[in-house]
């Protein structure tokens, strides 16, 4: 009789767990998102986005849907910042607890898990965080980015320089190995290019890395006009940090990811002074939408009274919440819960919100709606300097060398 | 006399293994150094010599394990010098380690199967052929009853009959055996040499390497004497024993002069007539041990053990392999627990003591195999000998004690104990323990893996301690030198004291005449 | 028990197993599959690790290359069938492994693990930077292939078929003299073993269970990444599966990985944040409870006849490898 | 690559072995002396940052000044740790231990995260990233002091282990546990201070990474394979061992890292392997 109960053992797993059906009146979504490991804090970004706009849309009543109200409720998940993860979680959600959408998880490598699996049960998913075009070059046809696209991050930066200084004339871009930096890098080198520049220096490194000194001493080494970082947050600081201690000081330092976290000038404090950083979202930027916040501002200031921990917005939450939006524009639109028909909503939309304009191009990304850039200046502030027509402040330029510094 | 049977003596064969210019180097040292040795095929070949004289080493190389440095093999025809191990395994070769390399986790019949499968005759063996094949080897080594127990069940005189075995069941013509009988009693001896003679009458070609005078004596057609990496001698193992570079070297003069008195090599000295104890004084009890009962896990191997060691006395605890004198040893330090009775010392009872409380009490324990801290120098581990004590100011003082009872240790204080020979671990072992100022001092096993020399001189060096003052109870196997080193003595017989009495009492009983001595 | 019984009770079991799918959820279905998946992993590693005795700690590198293999054959020019593209990523999981390990396999303990290790690691960057093939960073996806009950069937039959494979080894000659290198190297030598052959073979079964793993989770998860599939993580799944329910066992791994994928599943589901927590924890009171595995205090106790477990068992396993 | 940019080069890896030196000192004690490959290690530095970023935060406590705090901490902890968990399993085979820390290492990380959160935090003090130039090369004041440190705790522990009475004792403990204790050696004890002091060390390190390298709770992961990496280099049983591998792993890394930064970790891996093969025993290990 041992053994057999032994043998019996994964049989056990058999009655374990089944979960409540939902209630009638409600529209489930669900979303996987990184609550511990390497993402962990912009994954925390993406579900406040995501619960803001979800409580939000349900204290104005809800979806109207054939004349009845339904509320929205999100299932969630942590991938602890690992996409195999994602893609099991996605299953879980789609086949366990029976949700009608997704929300994308944080980030591209995660978003190009996700996409497989929800088009292999053909439900639709927004996603607000992962811009890899690689994702959208696949032909799926469930998956869609509020966000634009990656290789747009820095093109911004580029321009602005380019209008503050006509001398500029060399470019070094170092970026991280993974799917999004890598198109982010890729993006800025060809457009410097594009625009006459010379990239003197054009490196990935492997995600993870903890030390950037050899990179850093080989660009001081070409002595860049501008050198532009594409990584996340964890990069962006340590490339600061080192290019402080090694005494690189191009006349422009931008990153794709980084300046526009609150954390950024947290850790660096005044040696964040004169950073620039892509934003696909600010505050400042002046919109006027069909949504519950009309405006940039409008969202900025509800949101901090719901969650008093934030001072700024990163552009992460914003961009969640604009993915609820477009999701329930789109139910309203197709009328009817049928993830294909919402499919075909979502693939029609074109609505202009807080966020800036959501349209999907045929592969499913936004690349209608333009990328800001932020400076964080000696004022211990931080504005949008570009687009021109929506800058708060004129840009700082050049960045002072590091140690001709107060 | 001994009722040993008296060796065939076999007609010398053509050569089974030729060995010329052997040499083996580690870094810059020559463990091996040049030996040219010719095995014939049929013989039993004896070989001795000093620890760190190169043999097993030269088993090392001959069996592969070591590549030598320079120097050809050939065996059985075939030049075998960069042939890797296991294809020498399958050319009929085989061997068992001093160190024993039993397959731990196994059984002792899966032990002996893995050799059938792999060896000489392997290859057409299926798996349960080998396991079959196994048990006719066991029943051969009397492992028999033990082939259902894992490696780690059995006691070190089994894992010895393993080692045996499975070499055996390799089916090999040439057989290296690295000291099987070390530790053994001087009945297991007679025995042990029984099963090498019918080993060899089998037809198996054999190198014996053993301390064990008597034994090798007993079976060697021939006798290869090795010292620092060189053959000193080779022939006729009672010319051997009588060629005063070998007394030198190896034997002692107190050995020569012991065999030329008796003028038999198998002749134990008269009792009495060379006691180094001096005559016991009548102290206080300071070891008092009543009804103690320990073991390991759930296997018991003492039971009911009472004996009491009195100031200033030796006392000998003598006892078959497998009796539980280590055992008792630990159980006295506290490093095993005792299942029952109890442990008194200087009238304070420490049964339930923590092994450093038991130090700090003044019992100190050197264990069997030395267990040096072999990464530490030899003035290191002398200073771990004080790790407990107090009195800075007499630790000084008692190195200086230490180094002039022993003054081949001053000489290597900076040396690492691990590169030390083995005569000189020991004393290091001793010297650690006599700096923690023993009252007590428990010898396990000293002269175990030691040549005559070594061991005569470390037994003066014990009575020495003696005479200091320092009481010590002494585990011995080899009875003889034991009791002739004691004031009193006890006999362990499967976990139980069977008999005591003064060493001159002891060694006059015929029955542990018999019993131990193989008389 | 009874051979008869015995044989019976598997035979339920396997019925049980084959029906499973008709009656749960189609997401448990994919639990269970993850369960059999990381079987197989086990499986495989408990031939290097368990029986070899030798701590392999860069088996996620041929759950890597069994992925990508399959992967890349099913979606190139040639447009492989998914069987056979596992097989070549099994096949070429096995080459490397052979050439990897003559030299590796002469390292011991940790140095083993190390150099494991960095194999993994410097695959897992060759695969992140080689465009031209694997399409860098970015990865690649293998076409949608959506029945449940297809890689659940697909995985039941690898674990069988891993089973009796591990059973058969466990009885050969080979079984046998890997034990013997485990338990020591030199006296196995000594004892005819080709050391260096036994060992290799050995790595070599582990990289192939290992690469099947890869090439059907890669089937299944469609989007293949060298992040993802070349993981630390999957390595010490393995290693913990087999732990746990016991290295060197026949059944040890599978036993291991259902109790390590169902718990693990569970407090995923149960605890949001604190899973790892949660997770560790179960992970130190198993070690300090049951050092060994499950299996080798089941098997121990079954040679003696005893009864098979009781809670005291626990205390003496922490007095037996304890210090005071 | 220019003289400069060589000489540059060279300083910085010369600045990174004493970090690594520190990172990998208290793997390597634990590792030499009880033979735990602890995975917990990681997290020891990370719970050390953490110390010193709160104390600067909260009460504006030097960094450097917090090193002994961040020491006393960890060695604390480290204490309670063997004591109560590591010592029970101690005697079971090597990977029980291997997966015990594992264990810990995942609770640890997380209960940090759900405390503290996943923020990347760092230590800004008035002087970070400033330094002096030695003709064209930079030295950076923080990473200096850091070598610094890392050479003053080297050091010091080996004079720990050589010269003092507890010292002796870890170091002979290591080499044979039951004979230590025959020499009146409490083991649990010995061993408890052993993975302490490990734990100290991996709180200093920490301390001083916190400086360096902006950190969340994910960051041990990578020190404790660095540190696996460099005692494997070096080879156990010796305080110099773990510097010699810490320098040569900064070398390759930085050297690599300067020519090819996209298969920088397959070729500093790949070196490591080769020299493994070569080398069994670790570059400066010896066999005795």
């Amino acid at each position: 009789m041992k053994r057999t109960a032994l043998l019996a053992l994964p049989a056990l797993a058999l009655v374990l767990g089944t979960f409540p059906a939902l209630a009638e009146d409600t529209i489930s979504f669900g979303a996987a998102v990184s609550l511990t490991g390497k993402t962990a804090k912009e994954g925390e970004y993406t579900r406040d986005g995501y619960n803001f706009a979800v409580e939000t849309v349900n204290a104005q009543g809800g979806i109207v849907l054939g004349g009845k109200k339904y509320k929205i409720a999100v299932k969630y998940y942590d991938d602890e910042s690992k996409s195999e993860s994602t893609a099991q979680l996605i299953e879980k959600l789609i086949n366990e607890d029976k949700v009608t959408f997704i929300l994308g998880p944080y980030g591209s490598a995660p978003s190009g898990t996700a996409a497989p699996i929800c088009e292999k049960y053909k439900i639709p998913m927004i996603e607000a965080n992962g811009s890899a075009e690689s994702i959208f070059s696949k032909g799926y046809k469930y998956t869609f980015a509020v966000l634009s696209p990656a290789k747009l991050y820095l093109k911004g930066l580029i321009d602005l320089v380019m209008s503050k200084d006509k001398s500029v004339r060399t470019v070094a871009v170092l970026g991280e190995n993974e799917p999004f930096s890598k198109e982010v890098a890729g993006g800025a080198a060809d457009y410097a290019r594009e625009r006459g520049l010379n990239v003197v220096y054009q490196e990935l490194y492997p995600s993870g890395t903890q030390d950037v000194s050899a990179l850093l001493t080989e660009i001081k080494g070409k002595n860049p006009d501008i050198v532009l970082g594409a990584g996340h947050l964890q990069d962006s600081l340590l490339i600061v940090k080192q290019a402080k201690d090694l005494g690189v000081s191009p006349k422009a330092m931008g990153f794709s990811v980084g300046p526009s976290s609150p954390e950024f000038r947290a850790n660096l404090k005044s040696n964040a002074d004169y950073i620039f950083g892509s934003t696909q979202w600010t505050e400042a930027l002046k919109y006027n939408g069909g949504d519950p916040w009309k405006t940039p501002k409008g969202y900025a200031v509800a949101f901090r009274a719901k969650n008093p921990k934030y001072g700024d917005i990163p552009y992460q939450v914003a961009e969640s919440s604009a993915a609820v939006i477009a999701f329930c524009r789109a139910i309203e639109n197709a009328g009817t819960l049928d993830p294909a028909k919402v499919r075909d909503a979502i693939a029609a939309l074109d609505i202009m919100t807080f966020y800036g304009q959501i349209k999907f191009d045929s592969r499913g990304i936004n690349t209608f709606k333009p990328m800001a850039i932020e400076q964080l200046q000696p004022d211990g502030h931080k504005y949008t300097v570009f687009p021109s027509s929506v800058a708060e402040k004129d840009a700082l330029y050049p960045m002072p060398a590091w140690d001709k510094r107060k | 006399m001994s009722a040993l049977p008296s060796p065939v003596r076999r007609i010398p064969g053509d050569s089974i293994l030729e060995a010329r210019g052997i040499t083996k180097r580690f870094g810059g040292l020559a463990a091996v150094d040049g030996i040219d040795l010719t095995i014939r095929r049929g013989e039993i070949l004896g070989v001795i010599g000093p620890n760190g004289a190169g043999k097993t080493t030269f088993v090392n190389c001959m069996t592969g394990l070591d590549k030598p440095t320079a120097g050809t093999i050939v065996f059985n025809g075939q030049d075998i010098t960069k042939t890797p191990s296991y294809r020498i395994g399958r050319l009929g070769m085989a061997r068992t380690f001093q160190v024993v390399k039993p397959l731990r986790q196994l059984t002792v019949r899966e032990n002996v199967a893995t050799g059938a499968m792999f060896g000489a005759r392997g290859k057409g063996r299926s798996a349960a052929q080998a396991r079959h094949e196994a048990d006719e080897v066991l029943e051969r080594v009397g492992l028999a009853e033990m082939r259902g127990r894992t490696a780690t069940e059995l006691t070190i005189l089994d894992l010895k009959r393993l080692e045996l075995a499975k070499a055996l069941a390799m089916d090999p013509q040439l057989l290296f055996l690295d000291e099987v009988m070390a530790g053994l009693n001087q009945s297991e001896i007679e025995k042990a040499m029984e099963l090498i003679l019918s080993i060899n009458r089998s037809g198996v070609t054999l190198f014996v390497i053993e301390h064990v005078m008597k034994a090798i004596m007993g079976i060697s057609d021939r006798l290869v004497v090795l010292h620092y990496g060189r053959k000193i001698a080779e022939g006729n193992p009672k010319d051997i024993v009588e060629s005063p570079a070998v007394i030198e070297a190896y034997l002692g003069e107190r050995y020569a002069h012991r065999t030329q008195a008796a003028g038999d090599v198998n002749a134990p000295i008269e009792p009495g007539t060379s006691l180094k104890a001096p005559p016991a004084p009548a102290g206080d009890t300071l070891l008092e041990v009543k009804g103690l009962a320990s073991g390991y896990g759930e296997v018991q191997i003492l039971r009911d053990v009472s004996l009491e060691v009195k100031d200033r006395e030796v006392v000998a605890l003598i006892g078959a392999n497998g009796a539980g004198k280590t055992t008792l040893l630990w159980t006295i330090s506290q490093l095993l627990k005792p299942m029952g009775g109890s442990v008194r010392f200087a009238g304070r009872d420490i049964t339930a003591a923590r092994p450093e409380e038991v130090v700090g009490a003044g019992v100190v324990h050197v264990p069997q195999g030395r267990r040096l801290f072999a990464g530490l120098t030899v003035k290191e581990n002398l200073m771990q000998g004080v790790y407990l004590r107090r009195d800075a100011e007499r630790i000084e003082q008692d190195f200086e004690r230490v180094f002039s009872l022993l003054p081949r240790l001053k000489e290597r204080a900076g040396q690492l104990a691990g590169r030390l020979s083995g005569g000189e671990q020991q004393m290091c072992a001793i010297g650690r323990g006599l700096m923690s100022r023993p009252r007590l001092l428990l010898i396990d096993e000293l002269s175990l893996g030691l040549a005559p020399l070594v061991v005569d001189s470390l037994l003066d060096l014990i009575t020495e301690i003696n005479r200091e003052g320092t009481t010590v109870l002494l585990v011995e196997q080899d009875v003889q030198v034991a009791l002739e080193h004691a004031h009193r003595g006890y006999v362990l017989e499967t976990g139980r004291i069977v008999q005591t009495g003064s060493a001159a009492e002891l060694l006059d009983d015929p029955r542990i005449r018999q019993a131990y001595l193989g008389l | 028990m009874k051979r008869g019984t015995q044989v019976a009770a598997f035979a339920l079991l396997l019925a049980l197993l084959v029906v499973l799918p008709r009656f749960v959820s189609s997401y448990k279905l994919l639990t269970y599959t993850r369960f059999l998946i990381l079987a197989l992993m086990a499986q495989g590693w408990n031939f290097i690790g368990g029986y070899t005795g030798y701590a392999a700690f860069g088996n996620v590198a041929y759950f890597g290359i069994g992925a990508y293999t399959t992967g890349l054959l099913m979606i190139g020019k040639w447009h492989v069938p998914f069987f056979p593209a596992l097989a070549a990523g099994a096949l070429l999981s096995a080459l490397v492994a052979i050439l990897l390990g003559l030299p590796i396999l002469r390292l011991k303990g940790h140095y083993f693990a190390i150099a494991t290790l960095g194999v993994a690691e410097a695959l897992s960057q060759v695969a992140d930077t080689w465009d031209s093939v694997t399409d860098g960073s970015t990865g690649i996806d293998l076409p949608l292939k959506t029945e449940g009950e297809f890689f659940y069937y697909t995985a039941l039959a690898l674990v069988i078929g891993g089973l009796a494979l591990t059973w058969a080894f466990s009885r050969s000659k080979l079984g046998n003299g890997c034990v013997a290198i485990r338990e020591d190297q030199d006296a196995a030598r000594m004892l005819g073993i080709n050391t260096t052959f036994f060992k290799v073979i050995a790595y070599a079964l582990s990289a192939v269970f290992a690469a099947l793993a890869g090439g059907l989770t890669a089937y299944q998860n469609i989007h293949v990444t060298p992040g993802d599939f070349f993981r630390i993580d999957y390595t010490l799944q393995m290693i913990i599966a087999t732990i746990i329910g016991g290295a060197g066992t026949v059944l040890g791994p599978v036993l291991g990985a259902a109790v390590y994928q169902l718990l693990s599943t569970y407090v995923w589901s149960k605890f949001l944040e604190l899973h790892p927590t949660v997770l560790g924890l179960i992970i130190v009171l198993f070690i300090v409870f049951l050092p060994r595995g499950l299996m080798t205090v089941l098997a121990r106790k079954r040679q003696r006849g005893e009864r098979p477990f009781r809670m005291s068992d626990l205390l003496a396993n922490v007095r037996a490898h304890r210090v005071t | 690559m220019g003289g400069a940019e060589l000489g540059q080069i060279f300083v910085n890896a010369l600045l990174l072995s004493g970090i690594l030196a520190l990172v990998a000192l208290g793997f390597s004690l634990v590792w030499g002396i009880m033979n735990i490959v602890n995975l917990a290690h990681g997290a020891f530095i990370v719970l050390g940052a953490y110390i010193t970023f709160f104390l600067h935060e909260l009460l504006g406590v030097d960094p450097f000044l917090s090193i002994p705090i961040a020491m006393l901490a960890l060695f604390t902890l480290g204490w309670g740790i063997q004591l109560g968990l590591i010592n029970q399993v101690i005697r079971a085979p090597l990977l029980a231990t291997f997966l015990l820390t594992f264990g810990l290492e995942l609770l640890i990380v997380n209960l940090i995260n759900y405390f503290f959160k996943a923020d990347l935090r760092s230590v800004t003090t008035a002087y970070s990233g400033t330094g002096f130039t030695l003709g064209p090369v930079r030295v950076p004041y923080i990473r200096l002091g850091a070598l610094a440190v890392s050479l003053v705790l080297v050091a010091g522990l080996a004079w720990y282990l050589k010269m003092t009475r507890v010292g002796r004792a870890i170091r002979a403990t290591g080499m044979d546990l039951d004979a230590a204790r025959l020499t009146g050696v409490k083991v649990a004890t010995i061993y408890a201070a052993t993975f302490a002091i490990g734990a100290g060390m991996a709180g200093a390190a920490g301390s001083l990474l916190s400086m360096i390298v902006p950190f969340d709770p994910t960051l041990g992961g990578t020190y404790t394979q660095r540190a696996f990496a460099i005692c494997v280099l070096g080879g156990l049983g010796n305080v110099a061992n773990v510097v010699i591998g810490a320098a040569i792993f900064a070398f390759v890394d930085v050297f690599v890292g300067a020519r090819l930064p996209s298969l920088s970790r397959a070729v500093t891996f790949g070196i490591l392997v080769l020299l493994l093969i070569l080398r069994p025993q670790g570059i400066a290990g010896k066999t005795v």
